[in-house]
């Protein structure tokens, strides 16, 4: 059998994101799966991040 | 925006109130209408379709049923993140009850200017300033009473930062920050967390504060320090730092998934293989492997990426889809500049202090401005949508974006170009919010000034930009990876595991670096066993070309073409590879002091592991064993804190508990930083009778030679006396300190930090990518870590590092510098000067002559600052370019209306 | 033989005599921050149970004009019914007041839930309220 | 037991009017039983009248302390000489106790701190019944151990007066008829034919009806 070139990830959060991201990029074909209506999770709630104080947007 | 039913907006934490249908924030992706569907009136009563009917588009249809898809995959993700501490934990703080008391998600949004207070910092209670605020951390962690006994890891960064965002907004305010530990382990951490306290000015309080007292509105604490002193003080606002808790449908996800949860509800994994869950082909990123802070997550994001890759190598590319650009316009793009200009507002980030309509206005009225618009958020994606048609309609060749930092959001914007066939380097930024908006906060006149200046050198700039060529090269399918420690080891295997040849290079005569030394992993396992297994694997594997006693002496080229000299007994090898990934590992810190070296009963942590391995008899006489954590680290000899040695203590100290449980084991430490499920080691270390000291740098304990023993003399904070233990084993805990870095630094170009570590190309979201394209970055070469994040980290190298391997072929950056053949003189200057090795001298005829190897170049600009004769130009930076945008500054630039608009 | 010294004088209006587990804040802060009457002496007590008559007629004699009992609300109390015994005793001392020719009201009890300082802050007002009210009418 | 309750603050200030220095003087025995004269009551009583003098802008110095009886001669030894410090001594043990003082401390003003009600016993904490009278002739074998001459309002020595009804008291009729409940107790013994024998008529002389009564056992004599 020839093995799927397809994954699922699931949550769409940074971690979700950057695997889904990351597997695109690897040559894989992404079904990124999210509860919410949008993606980026608890991160795109966050004003600034630690240390640099970078916008988290 | 018609929608008759009031929620609660739960993006910003139920401080503000949004409609059933609504668009959670702005940059939102997608950017398209959500209807809740538990709050919609139409899907719950069947009355309304208010939106229906007003949506021009027509794009609400409630006749719409879910559907269950059947999805074929070769692998799951797990990613679902973390959940929320439970109600009754944050109610015993008083929250719900005392308005003032927040929760650290609330507090996020009460800064965020895009938050539902515009980022005014205000009390909930009466809409009032706060004056005083205080931070408690651990609510929801290391608490068995709530079943939350491990250290959430997060908390104790985002207060600080929340702390130094708060004081930002309000420069008077008080803050008090109420720590167990401080538990700032992360690279770079303790240093910005010493920035933070010295530059804002907090307060740092070691106690953990039981419960919240309210008085007329004020909030009250009461705590005990550790020398027993018991004090209180009021409060205007409490921020209660919540923990990481399992998310909230572990069980379900673990059911659906089969996979098997930890004690705590998070998945199940081992330190030998982090991201592996207890079934195959399902593997686990992020916070549901248990709490972890962002450039963790993402690295374990990739690493996960390259385990699947590994698993799947073979189905690799038969799915994918590409995306197609429209051909470019050239005729478009030749014909006389049509400059569009957009103002953003950043909502009030930029609105707020800018007058953005009168920059806007201002921008019709310079030369060859076409069209000129203000936004409210350009970088949202309807935005973009909007802009694209703008360009497109007005048939502008040319764009401004007045609005925040290039390096974050212009590759957004050229993106938008691209997509609609127009060159991304026809494309200019004014950043008239940090420049603007953010620096003259509090003179909104002068910064309106400033942004138009700002926009005048901009559309001056833009009337010269010219398309550039976006050229790629092909990449050679070959990794080297340099050193064969757990983490080279990891990385080389899977590389070679999702198919491209990998050349180990290890500059010891036998691999396994560091995890040579350890006996157990922290979660038990046997760290021998591990290491067996993995050389094993790496010297079976046949596309891993192992070479021993051997060391990378030169590299030259770029990413997916680089040629490397290693030198292996005496003789060089080149070798032609497309990526390189180092690893070289870091040595455990040898102290000064502390009578190490003079006493055989003073060893590190490590040598404590040998003397733990030979089993009991090796402690026959042994009755006394302390330990001093922070050796040589956060400020001695080393500035960083090693991250890994509390834990290495807490485990080495039940090991001796475990081979004589009647040894007294002492523990002096700074902050214990056992952070993640290793709080539970901590635990259970106290439980066994390990006494923990805490000790300030002023009072650090000394160990003492007396006749034949040691003793160690110290400060008790308890009793606020001097003590003194007779001791047969001191373990110090020294850290961990930077390999010899710096000669492969200078080789590779790559920085190091002032740690004497490589430094990432960004802390958060490319933690294991460096300054050079190509080369990537794992394990203790990177900084401090233990075992379980250095394979995380290391499976997330090999991800990011097969992804040129993969695709074949890379882009090459269109910002370079050119040569005019012409002009150039030949005397070499650019070529010595170039960081990048991207300049050559060739023979052309008679004389040598600079020439660029574009692929290398990263367009500093460097060279052409320098050419005695400006034969060097940049591309989108050209000296025409440039002395427009300045003479635009200077008063001739600015024309008569300027003039007339100051009068 | 005991026999009591002769007392220094305190010069505090209100006195409050406070169960440990009821105000959680350092008195000295409450007074600090303004939030009690500045003539106020807060006791703290390991429990109400442990008060006796004379302390509370004691702090009268040296000078105060008001004086409460802060206990644990009567079923939360920590040693079960130290609450309830210094209620009666409050009760008692409030008969000798009476037959003295003192107000009763300037000796009040007040139950406290657990930790809360915002009740005593309250007790301390109404107290000082009541004696503004006895004043006025003198 | 002998029960005694405290005086009202105004008569005892009232006693102590130009009293400079005084001693409260509790005792161990009865009253501090009762809680009427013990150490606690004695702090109390002794924090009351210098708050009550204080109110009343006099000065007066007080002095605390308690003895183990005030009825036996060798307790009250030591007050023949302490007492002569103070202007008066107010004792606070039952008015046996006053007396004894008066009788052997010559020179001391020795004034009533409390109130002797009875000899009683303790019905619950705070609560207290006269039980005895003291009459020096008992009858109790007779009457089923409940005493007529302490529980009867009328101290009949031959059953109920005529008024009692329904077994209530006719003076009190909140108290109930003891001499019903002798009745009753009789009959379950089987002795109810007791009531029928006509009782002697009684000796008051014991009951102290000719100035203070006095006892003397020969075998305790020394």
């Amino acid at each position: 059998m020839s093995k799927a070139g397809a994954i699922m990830v699931l949550g769409g959060g940074i971690a979700g994101v950057q695997t889904a991201l990351d597997l695109a990029d690897l040559g894989y074909y992404v079904y990124l799966v999210e509860k919410k209506p949008y993606i980026g999770g608890v991160m795109a709630q966050l004003d600034k991040t630690f240390p640099t104080n970078d916008c988290a947007i | 925006m018609y929608c008759p039913r009031p929620i609660a907006d739960v993006y910003n934490e139920r401080l503000d109130i949004t409609r059933a249908t609504h668009i959670d924030f702005p940059q939102a992706i997608p950017t398209s209408y959500y209807i809740d569907p538990k709050a919609c009136l139409r899907v719950n009563y069947q009355t309304c379709n208010l939106c229906a009917q007003t949506c021009t588009a027509g794009a609400i249809d409630f006749s719409q049923k879910p559907k269950n898809l059947k999805l074929k995959v070769g692998s799951v993700i797990l990613a679902p993140g973390f959940g929320r501490v439970s109600h009754d934990v944050l109610e015993k703080f008083g929250y719900g009850r005392y308005p003032d008391v927040v929760t650290s998600y609330e507090f996020e949004r009460l800064t965020c200017a895009s938050g539902p207070t515009e980022g005014h910092l205000i009390r909930p209670s009466d809409h009032t300033t706060p004056k005083k605020i205080a931070f408690l951390q651990c609510i929801g962690s290391r608490d068995v009473t709530c079943d939350n006994g491990y250290c959430s890891s997060v908390c104790c960064m985002y207060a600080i930062k929340e702390a130094s965002v708060a004081k930002e907004h309000e420069p008077d305010l008080d803050i008090s920050l109420f720590f167990m530990d401080v538990r700032t382990q992360g690279k770079g951490f303790d240093a910005a967390r010493k920035r933070a306290e010295e530059k804002y000015g907090f307060n740092v309080i070691r106690a953990r504060v039981p419960k919240i007292d309210q008085i007329d509105s004020q909030l009250a604490l009461t705590w005990t320090t550790d020398d027993g002193q018991s004090h209180s003080d009021l409060f205007d606002m409490v921020v209660l730092s919540v923990g990481l808790d399992a998310p909230e449908d572990a069980h379900a996800i673990a059911d659906i998934a089969g996979i098997e949860l930890n004690s705590y509800d998070f998945c199940k994994t081992s330190h030998g293989a982090p991201l592996s869950t207890t079934k195959k082909g399902v593997y686990v990123a992020g916070a549901f492997q248990g709490p972890k802070d962002i450039p963790e997550s993402v690295t374990q994001a990739s690493g996960v990426a390259a385990i699947a890759s590994e698993l799947l190598k073979e189905g690799r590319g038969t799915q994918t889809v590409t995306i197609t650009y429209p051909e470019e316009d050239k005729a478009l793009e030749e014909e006389e500049p049509r400059i569009g200009v957009f103002v953003c507002h950043c909502g009030v980030n930029i609105a707020g202090v800018v007058d953005v309509k009168a920059v806007r206005d201002y921008a019709a009225s310079l030369p060859n401005v076409a069209y000129y618009e203000d936004t409210l958020y350009s970088c949202s994606q309807d935005a973009l949508k909007a802009i694209a048609e703008k360009v497109k309609e007005n048939r502008l060749n040319r764009v401004v974006i007045a609005a925040c930092s290039p390096r974050t959001h212009e590759p957004l914007f050229q993106e938008t170009l691209r997509s609609i066939g127009l060159n991304p380097a026809l494309f200019e930024m004014a950043n008239i919010r940090d420049q603007c908006a953010w620096v003259h906060a509090q003179e909104p006149e002068e910064a309106t000034q400033k942004s138009k200046d700002l926009v005048r050198m901009a559309v001056a700039k833009a009337r010269l930009l010219e398309p550039l060529a976006q050229p790629t090269v092909d990449v050679t399918p070959k990794a080297l990876v340099l050193g064969g420690g757990a983490a080279g080891m990891t990385v080389a295997l899977s590389i070679a595991d999702q198919g491209f040849e990998t050349i180990l290079v290890e500059k010891s005569k036998e691999l396994g670096g560091n995890l040579r030394k350890l006996t157990w992993t922290v979660d038990g396992q046997d760290a021998r066993k591990i290491l067996k297994d993995l050389i094993k694997k790496v010297e079976k594997h046949p596309k891993i070309d192992i070479m021993l006693e051997a060391e990378l002496e030169s590299t030259s080229g770029y990413v997916g073409n680089f040629t490397s000299t290693v030198s292996k007994g005496g003789k060089t090898e080149m070798v032609n590879h497309g990526v390189l990934v180092i690893a070289t590992g870091g040595e455990e810190h040898k102290p000064k002091g502390y009578c190490y070296g003079e006493s055989r009963q003073v060893v590190t942590q490590l040598e404590l592991e040998q003397k733990i391995a030979k089993g009991k008899s090796a402690f026959k006489t042994t009755k006394n064993v302390v330990m001093i954590q922070c050796v040589g680290s956060r400020g001695e000899d080393l500035q960083h804190c090693s991250r890994l040695c509390c834990t290495q203590a807490v485990k080495n100290a039940l090991k001796i508990k475990e081979l004589k449980p009647e040894t007294n084991v002492y523990i002096f430490y700074r902050d214990m930083r056992t952070y993640g499920f290793a709080e539970d080691l901590y635990r259970e270390a106290r439980q066994k009778g390990v006494i923990f000291l805490r000790y300030t740098p002023d009072q650090k304990p000394e160990v003492v030679k007396q006749g034949r023993g040691i003793k160690v003399n110290a400060y008790d904070r308890l009793l606020g006396e001097d003590i003194s233990i007779p001791a047969n084993l001191v373990v110090l805990s020294t850290g961990i300190a930077p390999g010899e870095n710096e000669n492969l630094s200078k080789l590779l170009k790559v920085p190091l930090t002032q740690e004497g570590f490589f430094l990432e190309a960004h802390a958060k979201l490319r933690p294991v990518e460096v300054a050079v394209d190509g080369i990537y970055l794992c394990g203790l070469a990177h900084g401090p870590k233990g075992l379980e994040e250095a394979v995380s980290q290391a499976k997330a190298a090999a991800a990011k590092a097969a992804i040129p391997l993969v695709k074949g072929k890379v882009a090459v950056e269109p910002i370079v510098s050119h040569i005019d053949k012409a002009t150039c003189i030949g005397c070499g200057i650019c070529a010595t000067l170039c960081p990048f090795n991207a300049i050559q001298m060739v023979k052309d005829g008679k004389r040598k002559k600079a020439e660029t190897i574009t692929a290398s170049c990263k367009g500093c600009g460097i060279c052409a600052s320098h050419c005695p004769v400006l034969a060097i130009n940049m591309g989108g930076f050209t000296d025409e370019e440039i002395f427009a945008q300045i003479h635009a500054f200077s008063p001739e630039g600015c024309g008569e209306e300027l003039e007339a608009e100051k009068k | 033989m005991a026999t009591k010294k002769s007392r220094k004088k305190a010069n505090a209006e209100i006195v409050g005599f406070c169960c440990n587990y009821t105000v959680s804040v350092e008195p000295s802060v409450l007074k600090e921050r303004g939030l009690v009457p500045e003539n106020i002496e807060f006791k703290r007590l390991p429990c109400t149970g442990r008060l006796e008559v004379p302390a509370i007629l004691d702090a009268f004699a040296e000078g105060a004009k008001a004086v409460f009992v802060a206990g644990c609300k009567i079923d939360e109390c920590h040693n079960l019914s130290g609450s309830k015994r210094a209620a009666k005793r409050v009760q008692y001392a409030r008969k000798i007041l009476e037959e003295l020719g003192l107000e009763p009201e300037r000796l009040e009890m007040v139950f406290v839930p657990r930790g809360e300082s915002e009740p005593i802050v309250e007790a301390a007002r109404e107290l000082k309220m009541r004696l503004s009210t006895m004043e006025g009418q003198s | 037991m002998i029960i005694a309750e405290r005086k009202p603050m105004n008569e005892i200030l009232g006693m102590l009017d130009g009293v400079k220095k005084l001693l409260v003087l509790g005792c161990r025995g009865c009253v501090a039983v009762c809680s009427a004269g013990g150490d606690k009551e004695v702090e109390i009583m002794a924090s009351a009248i210098r708050l009550g003098k204080k109110l009343s802008n006099e000065s007066i110095e007080i002095d605390a302390s308690t003895y183990i009886r005030q009825c036996d001669p060798e307790y009250i030894e030591p007050l023949k000489e302490e007492g002569k410090k103070y202007d008066a001594v107010l004792s606070m043990a039952c008015g046996v106790g006053v007396n004894f003082i008066a009788d052997l401390c010559q020179g001391i003003k020795v004034l009533p701190g409390v109130n002797t009600t009875f000899y009683g016993a303790n019905l619950s904490s705070g609560e207290w019944k006269e039980m005895c009278a003291g009459c020096g002739s008992c009858v109790l074998h007779l009457t089923g151990g409940l005493c007529p001459v302490a529980r009867c309002a009328k101290r009949l020595s031959n059953g109920p007066c005529g008024g009692s009804q329904g077994g209530r008291c006719e003076i009190h009729p909140e108290t109930p008829c003891v001499w019903h409940f002798i009745h009753e107790r009789l009959q379950e013994q089987g002795e109810a034919d007791r009531l029928k024998e006509i009782m002697p008529i009684r000796d008051w002389s014991t009951a102290g009806d000719a100035g203070p009564r006095r006892r003397v056992r020969e075998d305790l004599l020394p």
